[in-house]
């Protein structure tokens, strides 16, 4: 108990400690000026969001390997921090786009292949509720996990070979190209601040997990009787 | 050795019990027309208009009858436990898997080439100079989307609300092939038509790796 | 919306979803943890 | 029938737990049975019979606990044993005709001359004459007379009967129970579940009773056949 709330309170810390580095620390940009803060924020959620997925690519192999539940929880938990990252960095996406590019969303490369990425995480999660028997449900579950791990690069490949022929409305310089020594600082503390996050809601959700499959024994036991 | 000869076998009983009721091919026929007169409805289809919005259309249409007709794929083999036969029979679980996909990338090849003409009218494209390209994406796309889609009919027959699930798991993980054939074939419609030997590259590298993904793993997809 | 307020937007809607997260996790986390005492008092009385 | 040689193949079920979701179908059960026993199984609806019988299949996996083939055989020659199985489901094609069910089957096992055997089987079965029907248009006990002939197809050593008798008439019965009497006396394994006493119990060597998921009773241990098999239906 102790420990843990140590531990948010650390990762707290670290996340608040990232938000004042990309406000006061990070020097203003010089064409998109204060709107660029965004970009610390938004950038490293989807670090995070997309190591999160590596974690659940990695859970559901191991699942398959080794059949130990743990890993299946370690599945699950991951896909749903994952996604709860990559919901961020679809809604901060737009909130920057509208003042810099004048739209909320634009089909190009990055933002399409995010959203195909989220979809497919969903479908897992949702895939998840639909199987009742436990250890069906981990490996069907994990080896769609691993189908769409393995699909995502394709995805992006895919959408940005093609996409971008199409003139973007507005063409920017990918963010990360040439940054500034200061700003690279700031950013690469955000990522971490951000994965500490993210390390803190799998170990939260996994915790649930493994509550979750006590109670279903006990459940189990309470039936047999 | 023995994986080719169970896959024929397997394959023989696939084609002879579709050939024998063509209930997949005339549904799946059947839905596409309707989806190709409907789509008409939403735009104008001028010449040029066509050229833009046909190569899309065209696979939306393919996609989504091909989510429907995947769906009976592991169903059927659940009526009589007949996959569990299957199973105890065949030395190499991956020879349901290819019998399978095969026959689902033969129907699907069957369809599109059944509604390539009706479409070209329909919609005023030139279809015929190119029509050996064509057949060459619609394969690709064909045995990506039938290896796809057969691995997730595993799965998703295996659950409830099995009818809904299929194409949920489905499409989004078939983005990959409906960009790259819409774009394929968008250049083979144009006025001056071109092979994009990338996007027919890139056909063959998506069905590839899905194809050893599913040699990797299809064995746990049909286990108890 | 001046590019400020976006800036804020969007740091506010991100943390919120984390945080609203967070409170699923642990709201879910307690009403399991209701249960399991609920099934740990009816076992130990059947017993 | 001529049986061609086969390894004499026992069964070996080491602490064997499954699950299906909330319920433990089978817990703890360890059971050895020799080459060449036929074991009949006893136990009410959700006891475990049919759990036991597709585990001993390899169909499903154990969640805690093996089952291994035992005899005289390397580790690779054991992994190619199939057991014939029969279960509830039929596991034939409707849409298929019996001849070429059989046919299917035969050449996925690598059956030598799939043909003649077929033909030796449709004939011992007694389908002989509708052979080239549908097998949608059959009766209940047809389809049970080619769910039992896909089974023996390949001559296994190993014999898994899940209620066998299911669907049969009194004649059927007595043509399947002369049929497995032939089977046991070649040396091959039976594991069959069955519902009380009949003329197919009679023929067992052993009996088992499983009651929620676990060995209730067995003759090894002293139980007596009556008690097993009447036990189970009251």
């Amino acid at each position: 108990m102790w420990k843990r709330a140590m531990t948010g309170a650390i990762v707290l810390f670290l996340v608040g400690a990232a938000a004042y580095a990309s406000f006061f620390i990070a020097p203003e940009e010089k064409t998109m000026h204060v709107l660029q803060r965004i970009f610390y924020f938004h950038a490293a959620a989807a670090w995070a969001g997309m190591t999160a997925f590596s974690v659940c690519f990695v859970a559901n192999l191991l699942y398959v390997w080794r059949r130990s539940e743990k890993w299946d929880s370690l599945g699950v938990s991951s896909a749903e921090v994952g996604l709860a990252f990559i919901t961020v960095v679809l809604i901060t996406g737009p909130i920057w786009a509208k003042p810099a590019w004048g739209i909320y969303w634009t089909w190009d490369a990055r933002l399409t292949s995010t959203f195909v990425l989220w979809l497919l995480y969903i479908s897992y999660l949702l895939l998840r509720t639909l199987i009742e028997e436990p250890d069906r449900r981990a490996l069907l579950s994990a080896l769609f996990g691993i189908f769409s791990f393995i699909d995502v690069p394709i995805v992006f490949g895919a959408i940005r070979w093609w996409r971008t022929q199409h003139p973007a409305p507005v063409i920017m310089g990918g963010p990360g190209s040439g940054l500034e020594p200061t700003m690279r600082k700031v950013f690469f503390f955000s990522v971490l601040a951000l994965h500490a996050l993210m390390v803190f809601l799998i170990a939260e959700r996994y915790r649930l997990e493994k509550l979750r499959t006590d109670v279903e024994v006990l459940r189990r036991e309470a039936e047999a009787i | 050795m023995s994986l080719l000869s169970n896959t024929g076998a397997l394959l023989g009983k696939e084609l002879r019990t579709e050939f024998r009721s063509r209930e997949l091919l005339t549904t799946t026929i059947v839905f596409i027309l309707i989806v190709i007169v409907l789509f008409s409805f939403t735009f104008d289809p001028t010449s040029d208009e066509s050229r833009r919005f046909a190569p899309g259309l065209l696979w939306l249409a393919f996609l989504f009858a091909s989510s429907l007709m995947l769906q009976p794929c592991f169903l059927r083999e659940q009526h009589n436990d007949t996959l569990s036969a299957l199973r105890l029979s065949v030395s190499d679980p991956f020879a349901i898997f290819l019998a399978k996909l095969a026959a689902n990338t033969l129907f699907l090849l069957l369809t599109e080439l059944l509604l390539l003409p009706l479409f070209a009218v329909m919609y005023n494209v030139p279809v015929v100079p190119v029509l050996h390209w064509l057949v060459l994406v619609f394969f690709l796309a064909s045995f990506g989307i039938s290896i796809a889609g057969t691995s997730l009919s595993a799965i998703s027959a295996q659950a409830r609300m099995r009818e809904l699930l299929l194409p949920l798991l489905m499409l989004p993980l078939l983005t990959p092939i409906l960009v790259a054939s819409t774009e394929v074939t968008k250049s083979l419609f144009d006025r001056a038509p071109f092979v994009q030997w990338k996007g027919i590259g890139f056909l063959a590298v998506f069905d590839v790796v899905f194809l050893t993904a599913l040699w990797l793993f299809g064995e746990y997809l049909l286990e108890e | 919306m001046t590019s400020l307020d976006s800036v804020f937007a969007a740091y506010i809607i991100g943390w919120a979803v984390f945080f609203v997260f967070y409170l699923t996790v642990a709201k879910r986390t307690s009403t399991l943890r209701e249960e399991l005492d609920r099934l740990k008092n009816s076992l130990n009385r059947g017993k | 029938m001529t049986p061609p040689a086969f390894s004499l193949v026992g069964l070996r079920f080491e602490n064997i737990d499954k699950r299906y979701g909330g319920l433990l179908a089978l817990r703890a059960v360890s059971l050895t049975i020799q080459p060449g026993e036929c074991v009949v199984l006893a136990g009410r609806n959700g006891s475990g019979k049919t759990t036991l019988l597709r585990i001993a299949a390899r169909l499903a996996r154990p969640s805690r606990g093996t089952m291994s083939f035992s005899g005289q055989f390397s580790g690779e020659e054991a992994a190619a044993i199939r057991p014939g199985f029969v279960a509830h489901a039929t596991m034939v094609y409707d849409e298929l005709t019996a001849e070429e069910n059989l046919l299917l089957f035969s050449r996925l096992q690598n059956v030598p001359q799939p043909g003649n055997r077929v033909e030796a089987l449709l004939h011992e079965v007694g389908l002989s004459d509708r052979r080239s029907s549908l097998v949608r248009t059959f009766s209940r006990g047809m389809r049970q007379r080619v769910a039992i002939a896909r089974a023996l197809l390949h001559e296994p050593s190993v014999l898994l009967l899940d209620e066998p008798a299911t669907g049969l008439d009194p004649q059927g019965v007595s043509w399947l129970a002369e049929a497995i009497r032939r089977l046991r006396d070649s040396g091959r394994t039976i594991l069959m579940s069955l519902h009380g006493e009949s003329e197919i119990s009679s023929l067992g060597t052993r009996a088992i009773r499983l009651d929620a998921g676990s060995v209730a009773a067995d003759t090894r241990t002293g139980a007596t056949f009556r008690s097993i098999l009447t036990f189970a239906d009251a």
